[in-house]
């Protein structure tokens, strides 16, 4: 079942994010082909591909950490061929990593709170004596991810060394790190890998609950049939660096291409 | 230390490094200056009855560590610490605020701030029996010797080590390029040392100074000595300071170093008296601090110089203040007054070894002079008589007009001399 | 005392994101302060005061200024000695320049001139990194010592290059803190308020914004700028004021430890020298740069006296060579028993105190 | 103006004037850099294949020169001597081994730097304890005087460091060749832990690739000994190694010839034709500031492994 | 400490045949000398068998893995208490490199790869300890390009810089290159498409029926792992709390409830799952 007939009060909008025909090489490789989708207003597009396929790489090209050769991006109206990772997120793009790009050396609420720097303007003088904005800012902040940890239900471990917690917590605690940002677009890098049944569960939930309460824009890389076909509004899916589709999951599903390319057979008891 | 403590006797320390980088050099120093003084207690029983009790630190030829070492013993012994000789013109530095402030004399034979020698102004320091600048002084007379009277147009490089130490010589040598009209070549060389081929090359075979002199100290002596040689520039035009002349350095740099000079204050070899009494009292008994063949080399000489200074200070002081262990500021009058002459050297065998000395409250140099030696490949020869540096003709004022700047800077109001006893 | 947090409720973030949110923490710390304040120098020898304490905060600070830069930062420094340097020749050149200047100012803008300095030595750790980035910094290190040995201005054309303080009192007071007349307890007071107040500051730095923008520098610079952390802006942020604390710490030594310097005194030993520190006593962490100064500064110093307080006379070249393998030894040692320096040992301590008397 | 004619026209002029004499100062700086890869090859060594940026290179350096001097005063035969202060060095990388490495498996590599900062105090207090502070000299029969070759004045002895360093490489290159070691070094390197998880003996390996750098060091110490006279001095040789090192790159061997005789000729040709514009004493930050720029066309040094970035 | 009783699901381990070819008996592991996390975990595995060892994040799969494979000291932790054996032999007593050359070999969770060398290079380097000649190690290098023909393609570039599924491929080919009797697979599937997944526990069962190779599959992915092991261990925070025949443990409830997403025989959607608790805590 798709998400498009649901009753929350999610309006998918127009156009956010613009992809046109991007491609992307690495020395011989070539990770990205005449890449183009769109990604609209509130929606979950989900991109799926086997391994190898680009689906990272396309995230880090939208979020500017890779500089595609051809294409560009149209995000909120204004296209572009390149820019600096960090001017993306100001633009209120955030994400998530596939390989866990926590701050191994900081407890989880420090880490969640780094997502808040963008919005932190104190000078260091007022924070060397903590003291004026400084302080308020420090508490302001700290409250509203305080909001956080207690959605994402990681209380007991705000002041655990991240690089302790096992790895399900860690991509928990890197979700809470990005939404700290109060994102607009928020892009998800296999999120739920590594977890059971049961915490998958629980992050869908949250990932929904984001993509319904705060009406953030979702792009999720996932491997797992399963969640992506129920969560998603829309799936593009690529195979080594071309598109082989972009459509509603039940169409996907459907899809032989895709079914030859990736699903294989034995996708649904895979889930 | 306690123990110590109880013990009366005149407390002597000894702030030497026998490790680091320039240990090599530190270590037959400090031997000397050890060994004279247990040769005192072995064979006069102390000075004037008062045995001496003398303790080492090693300060590693650090400044900071220096004055750790002068900060832990400038109050042991019953008296607090006699006479500081730190044997690092950088430690001088550090340590001439605190021997004011504590009223310790300090005795930097050969290295420090030459200007120390104006005694208005540093009471507390004293520079005898020579200072950097003065040998500076006498190599040039020596160089003006070689020349025959003429240094005009010819030029004379200068090697030094690129710190507070080797930097001493250079106002003499230029005033000095200024009056004889002959050309000064700048050469530092950074600490340790260990590289020296660029500047060889510019000095051998580029600039080719008739004449080239050497203010270095530890590896920097044998590097430069061995680099000379590699360019092929003449030994026998290559002079080095006092602390650029001992076997060490031109054993380390092997058979190139043959024809080397070097200035000295005092005599080379083991036939003086006082080394015969070293053998007999200490080295025979096996008291010795160093190997028993290390007794007549350079340094260990001037190791065992530098403690005859301190001895005869306090020995002056004993004349006046009774013979007990003293305080510092007594014995600081003891050194300000001090007279080596002929007769006294004689007595404390020193003849041939050291050339009198006498100082004053103004002159806390006292008119040492400088030997021009030579290394023949096994032995350092005399190639010139004791060359007295041109005091009174200019270093003098030098002196007081350094030493005044110093005061003003630092606040110091000159004592008068004519009132002092 | 048992130390537990029991009963300690934090009602409000305020009070848990105090420095000390422990009790028992907070009554340590104020101890410790009372004793540095009032009990030592009533009742320490001169000695003790002037060469080991003196060295002992002067380092203190140089460390807790590179514990921000490589510590937290992760950009890993051997200028240490140049910065020092520097804020000690500017101490120097602003007090004999403006005689009128308050020392208190001196230092302080002499820490600002360092940071300058740091900034400028900053700019290639853009795209430099790790023990790279180190060794470049050496350029710093060996550059900046090469120019105030060599430009007489620094020295005020000094024949001997050796700077030294000039005699100067405390604010509103004819209190000598520098130059001869000055009492090393006065020294001592005066120092130690520095450190006090400039390691307050640090300790908030670090647990703020700008702190958490270092680490997240330091765990990942990439993914700290995807995150929208301006890579430039921190590092330089981080080198800057990492600089201001080495540049007070080298004001401190040339002013207020030894009285006086050649550029020698900051060469790059002493570089490493604060590394070690740093490490030793724990990157990332304040209370770290105290450990590991005193146990680098006051080791040594013990281990050679040892013998002497033992009443065993062995001569010195010996105890100097032995001091070093010990030393060595021992550093190899606190390694191996917590790679994570002594703070971190400290830290197991207290959790250990916390589950006392059960194991676990 | 002084100063930039001093710095913009003089040396151009001398060079032009004096192309012989400048070619002496090039083949100096060659030969001087030659001794610098010596010391920067065990470096390499070492951090290629642990990871490892072992600071004490320079002790090792000085404790095999030590031994070496050492046995050689006790009257054994020089070759003997070279090849007992080898066992030494063999002995001195086990017990390093033993006691230090093997307990910091896996730790960053900030701490392993530390560890190796214990070593170096201690190999500095144990080699002055065993064998003294004095000088010792250290003559291998190699001529000092130097021979004309056109007017050009070369160092035989620095010739034959050369010689011997350019040995040096093609030995350990092959030793690398060995692609089977070789591979397993370089995975030790990236990634301790799963290096032992595939069954590398980190032990062995590490306790080989610290032999190897203790022989690299005993050949080093052996020259700069011979050259200097064996002396606490020579542990400083390691900071003229490090710009060499950066410049090179941490892990390769080649790279630090190359690097060697880059900054060599540099600050020689820097001192010389430059020192004077800058009051002389140059060389050091100058080979420094030389490295820095090549780092900044090239993080990872000349020939350096290239830094992965990746998210 | 007091063994909580273990549920056992189906017969006992001890009723299987043989006797094991690796055990674990009631071991408890610290790291950092003060964070316990293993609390008395005991297992088997048998001669040919594949055990699947499931559990929560942070349940102690990997620590347990490690512990076999003597990694844990890397990691500053340590088996404080129990005992673990392989074919009789106290494994404490060997380094991980003389459990590599027995036949015991982990592929550790994250991959780990050696960025600097390339795929192929990173393969090669599983085969370090063995002894039986360059061809027989090229014979199965080109076995594992037949398995993952992806990394043939990539076998020239760094590893560094493979994606994520590639370097997971990496990280099990290597081991495979090691010619091990037990593998110890730490999450195998992570992070590995779908159809991947099915091909590498393919894989898996092929190596085991084929070349007798035993393995301990540490899995989150429960469903295949039941598919495809035959015991099965649940670990919960640090302690097994269910064990049994990998068949009876997929009809236990429990396990399907929370581990295989099944309620009622039949999958519910992601998308409604424990709606009422985010009802609750979005009121
Ligand atoms: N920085 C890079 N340098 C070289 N090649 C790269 C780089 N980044 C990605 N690639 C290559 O591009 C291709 C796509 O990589 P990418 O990580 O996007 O795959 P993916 O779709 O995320 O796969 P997975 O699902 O396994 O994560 C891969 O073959 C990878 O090796
Ligand atoms: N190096 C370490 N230091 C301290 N604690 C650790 C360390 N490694 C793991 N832990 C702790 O041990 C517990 C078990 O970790 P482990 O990685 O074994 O769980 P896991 O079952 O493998 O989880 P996951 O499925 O996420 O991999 C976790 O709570 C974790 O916090
Ligand atoms: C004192 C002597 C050992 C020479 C030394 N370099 C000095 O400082 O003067
Ligand atoms: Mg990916
Ligand atoms: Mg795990």
């Amino acid at each position: 079942m798709s998400a498009t007939d649901q009753d929350t009060g999610r309006r998918i909008g127009d156009t956010v994010l613009k992809v046109d025909n991007i491609s992307l090489s690495f020395g011989g490789v070539r990770a990205l082909t005449d890449i183009s989708f769109t990604v609209r207003e509130h929606e979950i597009l989900s991109i799926i591909g086997p391994n190898g396929a680009g689906k990272s790489s396309m995230l880090n090209v939208i979020n500017g950490f890779y500089h595609p050769q051809e294409g560009t991006i149209t995000y909120k109206g204004q296209a572009r061929s390149r820019m600096k990772p960090h001017a993306a997120a100001r633009q209120g793009i955030a994400r998530t990593f596939q390989n866990i790009a926590l701050f191994k050396g900081m407890s989880a609420l420090d880490n969640i709170m780094t997502g808040r720097n963008t919005l932190m303007k104190s000078n260091f003088i007022s924070q060397a004596l903590y003291w004026g904005l400084g302080q308020k800012e420090e508490l302001d902040h700290r409250a509203f991810v305080e909001r956080i940890v207690d959605f994402l239900e990681i209380e007991s471990i705000r002041k655990t060394p991240v690089g302790r917690l096992p790895y399900g917590l860690q991509k928990r605690v890197e979700l809470g790190r990005a939404l700290a940002a109060q994102p607009e677009l928020l892009l998800l890098d296999e999120p739920m890998a590594g977890m059971n049944v049961e915490e998958k569960e629980d992050m869908c939930r949250f990932i929904l609950d984001v993509n319904d309460e705060f009406g953030t824009t979702i792009v999720l890389i996932e491997h797992d049939m399963g969640v992506v076909m129920d969560i998603s509004d829309r799936v593009v899916v690529l195979d080594y660096g071309r598109k082989l589709a972009e459509d509603t999951p039940d169409a996907v599903r459907a899809n032989q291409e895709v079914i030859d390319a990736y699903l294989g057979v034995s996708h649904d008891d895979a889930a | 230390e306690q123990a110590k403590a109880q013990d009366a006797g005149q407390y002597v320390p000894g702030t030497v490094y026998r490790s680091g980088p320039y240990a090599p050099g530190g270590i037959p120093w400090a031997n000397g200056y050890a060994d004279y003084f247990k040769l005192l207690n072995e064979r006069d029983g102390g000075i004037g009855g008062v045995p001496i009790i003398y303790e080492e630190c090693d300060t590693a030829y650090s400044n900071d560590k220096g004055v750790e070492c002068y900060e832990k013993m400038k109050n042991q012994g019953p008296t607090g610490a006699s006479v500081f000789q730190p044997l690092s013109t950088g430690i001088t530095y550090a340590l001439i605020d605190r021997v004011k402030a504590d009223e310790i004399p300090m005795i930097t034979s050969g290295l420090g701030r030459a200007d120390a020698s104006d005694g208005t102004v540093f009471p507390w320091v004293f520079t005898l029996p020579v200072t950097y600048w003065a040998g500076a002084d006498a190599i040039v007379q020596y160089i003006d010797q070689q020349e025959e009277g003429s240094l005009d147009g010819k030029t004379i490089a200068l090697v030094y080590h690129d710190s507070a130490y080797g930097k001493e010589p250079i106002n003499t040598l230029e005033y000095l390029a200024e009056k004889h009209g002959f050309k000064l070549e700048l050469f530092p060389v950074a600490h340790p040392g260990l590289e020296q081929k660029a500047t060889w090359l510019k000095i051998g075979r580029q600039i080719r100074p008739d004449w080239t002199i050497m203010w270095g100290w530890g590896v920097m002596n044998s590097t430069a000595i061995k680099e000379a040689a590699a360019v092929g520039y003449p030994m026998d035009r290559f002079i080095g300071n006092w602390w650029a002349g001992s076997e060490v350095d031109v054993k380390a740099a092997g058979g190139v170093s043959k024809g080397y000079l070097s200035a000295q204050f005092h005599g080379a070899g083991e036939d003086f008296k006082v080394l015969d009494d070293v053998k007999k009292h200490l080295v025979e008994k096996d008291l010795n601090a160093g190997p028993d063949e290390e007794v007549g080399d350079i340094l260990y000489n001037r190791g065992l110089i530098s403690a005859v200074f301190t001895a005869e200070g306090i020995a002056k002081a004993q004349e006046k203040y009774g013979q007990k262990p003293l305080t510092g500021e007594q014995i600081r009058w003891g050194i300000e007054n001090i007279n080596l002459d002929e007769a006294r050297l004689e007595e404390l065998g020193l003849t041939g070894l050291l050339d009198p000395v006498k100082l004053s409250c103004a002159d806390h140099e006292g008119g040492g002079s400088v030997i021009i030696q030579q290394w023949d490949g096994e032995n350092w020869k005399p190639v010139s008589d004791w060359i007295s540096p041109a005091r009174d003709e200019y270093l003098r004022d030098m002196y007081e007009k350094s030493a005044a700047d110093y005061a003003a800077e630092k606040g110091i109001e000159p004592r008068d001399c004519s009132k002092e006893s | 005392m048992l130390y537990r947090e029991a009963g300690q409720f934090k009602t409000s973030y305020a009070k848990d994101w105090a420095i000390f949110p422990i009790a028992q923490d907070r009554i340590v710390v104020l101890g410790f302060l009372a004793i540095a304040f009032i009990a030592i120098p009533v009742l320490s020898s001169e000695y003790f005061l002037a060469t080991i304490l003196m060295p002992f905060l002067v380092m203190s600070m140089a460390a807790i200024g590179l514990n921000l830069l490589t510590g937290y930062a992760g950009q890993l420094s051997l200028g240490t000695g140049g910065f020092m340097a520097t804020g000690a020749f500017a101490a120097y050149k602003l007090s004999t320049m403006f005689p009128g200047m308050p020392i208190e100012a001196v230092f302080l803008l002499s820490g600002v001139v360092a940071a300058f300095v740091g900034i400028l030595f900053g700019i290639p750790s853009l795209r430099i990194k790790g023990f790279y980035l180190a060794v470049a910094t050496l350029a710093a290190q060996f550059f900046l010592l090469w120019l105030f040995n060599k430009v007489g201005w620094f020295t005020n054309y000094s024949t001997s290059g050796v700077i030294s303080a000039p005699p100067r009192t405390i604010l509103f007071t004819d209190i000598y803190v520098t130059g001869p007349e000055a009492s090393v307890t006065a020294k001592y007071l005066f120092a130690l308020t520095l450190v006090a107040i400039l390691a307050l500051a640090a300790k908030n730095l670090v647990r703020s914004s700008i702190g958490r923008r270092w680490m997240a520098i330091r765990d990942m610079d990439i993914a700290a700028e995807i995150i929208g952390i301006k890579p430039l802006q921190t590092k330089l942020s981080a080198f800057a004021i990492s600089s201001f604390y080495c540049g007070v710490a080298g004001a401190m030594w040339a002013f207020l430890y030894t009285g006086s310097v050649e550029p020698l005194a900051f060469d790059i030993n002493r570089s490493f020298q604060v590394l070690f520190m740093i490490i030793i006593g724990g990157l990332g962490s304040i209370l770290g740069s105290f450990l590991g100064a005193g146990f680098i500064i006051a080791l040594p110093i013990l281990l050679t006296n040892a013998p002497h307080l033992l009443g065993l006379n062995i001569p010195v070249d010996v105890i100097s060579h032995v001091e070093y393998m010990i030393f060595g030894a021992l550093i190899i040692f606190f390694l191996i028993v917590e790679p994570h320096g002594l703070a971190r040992l400290w830290q197991i301590l207290k959790e250990k105190l916390r589950l006392w008397p059960f194991p676990h | 103006m002084s100063f930039l004619n001093a710095f913009f026209v003089d040396p151009f002029v001398q060079i032009a004037d004096y192309p012989l004499f400048f070619i002496e100062v090039v083949i100096g700086g060659l030969l001087s850099g030659v001794m610098y890869s010596l010391v920067a090859l065990g470096f390499v060594l070492i951090f290629k294949a642990s990871g490892v940026f072992n600071f004490a290179q320079g002790a090792m350096v000085l404790f095999a020169a030590l031994s070496f001097a050492g046995f050689i005063e006790m009257g054994v035969h020089p070759i003997f001597a070279f090849i007992l202060a080898g066992i030494v060095m063999a002995g001195v990388a086990i017990a390093i081994e033993r006691v230090v490495l093997r307990s910091l498996v896996n730790q960053p590599a900030i701490i392993l730097f530390m560890a190796t900062i214990g070593i170096t105090y201690f190999l500095d207090g144990f080699g002055q304890t065993l064998w003294g502070s004095d000088v010792k000299v250290l003559d291998l029969g190699i001529p000092q005087t130097p021979i004309d070759v056109g007017g050009i004045f070369i160092n035989q002895f620095d010739l034959f460091a050369a010689a011997v360093a350019g040995g040096l490489v093609l030995v350990l290159a092959i030793f690398f060749q060995k692609t089977r070691i070789g591979r397993a070094l370089r995975a030790v390197a990236d990634d301790h832990q799963a290096a032992l998880s595939v069954g590398i003996p980190l032990k062995t390996i590490w306790a080989i690739v610290w032999t190897v750098a203790g022989l690299v060091g005993l050949v080093a110490g052996a020259m700069w000994g011979a050259k200097l006279g064996v002396q606490f001095s020579l542990a400083l040789v390691a900071l003229k190694a490090l710009p060499v090192l950066i410049l090179g790159g941490f892990t390769s061997i080649p790279g630090a010839i190359v690097g060697g005789l880059i900054i060599g000729v540099g600050e020689k040709v820097a001192e010389v034709f430059w020192g004077g514009a800058f009051g002389g004493a140059i060389e050091d930050w100058f080979a420094y500031m030389l490295a820095l720029v090549f780092l900044l066309f090239r993080p990872q040094g000349l020939f350096g492994e290239k830094i992965i970035e990746r998210v | 400490m007091s063994e909580p009783a273990v549920k056992v699901v189906g017969e006992a381990p001890e009723a299987q045949a043989a006797t094991p070819i690796l055990s674990v008996n009631n071991i408890e592991v610290i790291y950092d000398h003060v964070i316990l996390v293993l609390k008395g975990v005991s297992l088997q595995l048998h001669e040919g068998g594949i055990t699947a060892l499931l559990g929560a994040n942070g349940a102690g799969k990997t620590t347990t893995l490690k512990a076999i494979s003597n990694l844990l000291r890397a990691e500053r932790g340590e088996v404080t208490k129990g005992s673990i054996e392989y074919m009789g032999e106290q494994v404490d007593s060997m380094t991980p490199s003389d459990l590599v050359k027995r036949g015991v070999i982990q592929v550790m969770e994250g991959r780990h790869c050696f960025e600097h060398l390339t795929v192929e290079e990173n393969l090669l380097t599983g085969a370090y300890t063995r002894r039986d000649g360059s061809a027989k190690i090229k014979e199965d290098l080109e076995r594992v390009y037949h398995y993952f023909p992806r990394l043939k393609e990539r076998r020239g570039s760094q590893a560094g810089y493979t994606s994520g599924g590639e370097q997971q491929m990496v990280a099990i080919g290597r081991a495979m290159l090691a010619r091990p009797k037990v593998i110890l697979l730490d999450e195998p599937s992570m992070g590995l498409a779908p159809q991947l997944v099915e091909e590498i526990f393919e894989i898996v069962r092929q190596l085991n029926e084929q070349e007798n190779v035993s393995f301990i599959l540490a899995e989150q992915n429960t469903n295949v792992a039941l598919r495809y092991a035959k015991f099965g261990y649940i670990l919960e925070n640090g302690r097994v709390v269910m064990e049994g025949d990998a068949a009876k443990l997929r009809e236990n409830d429990d396990v399907q409830e929370f581990y295989l997403g099944i309620a009622g025989g039949d999958r519910k959607s992601f998308r409604d799952v424990k709606h009422y608790r985010r009802r609750k805590r979005w009121l």
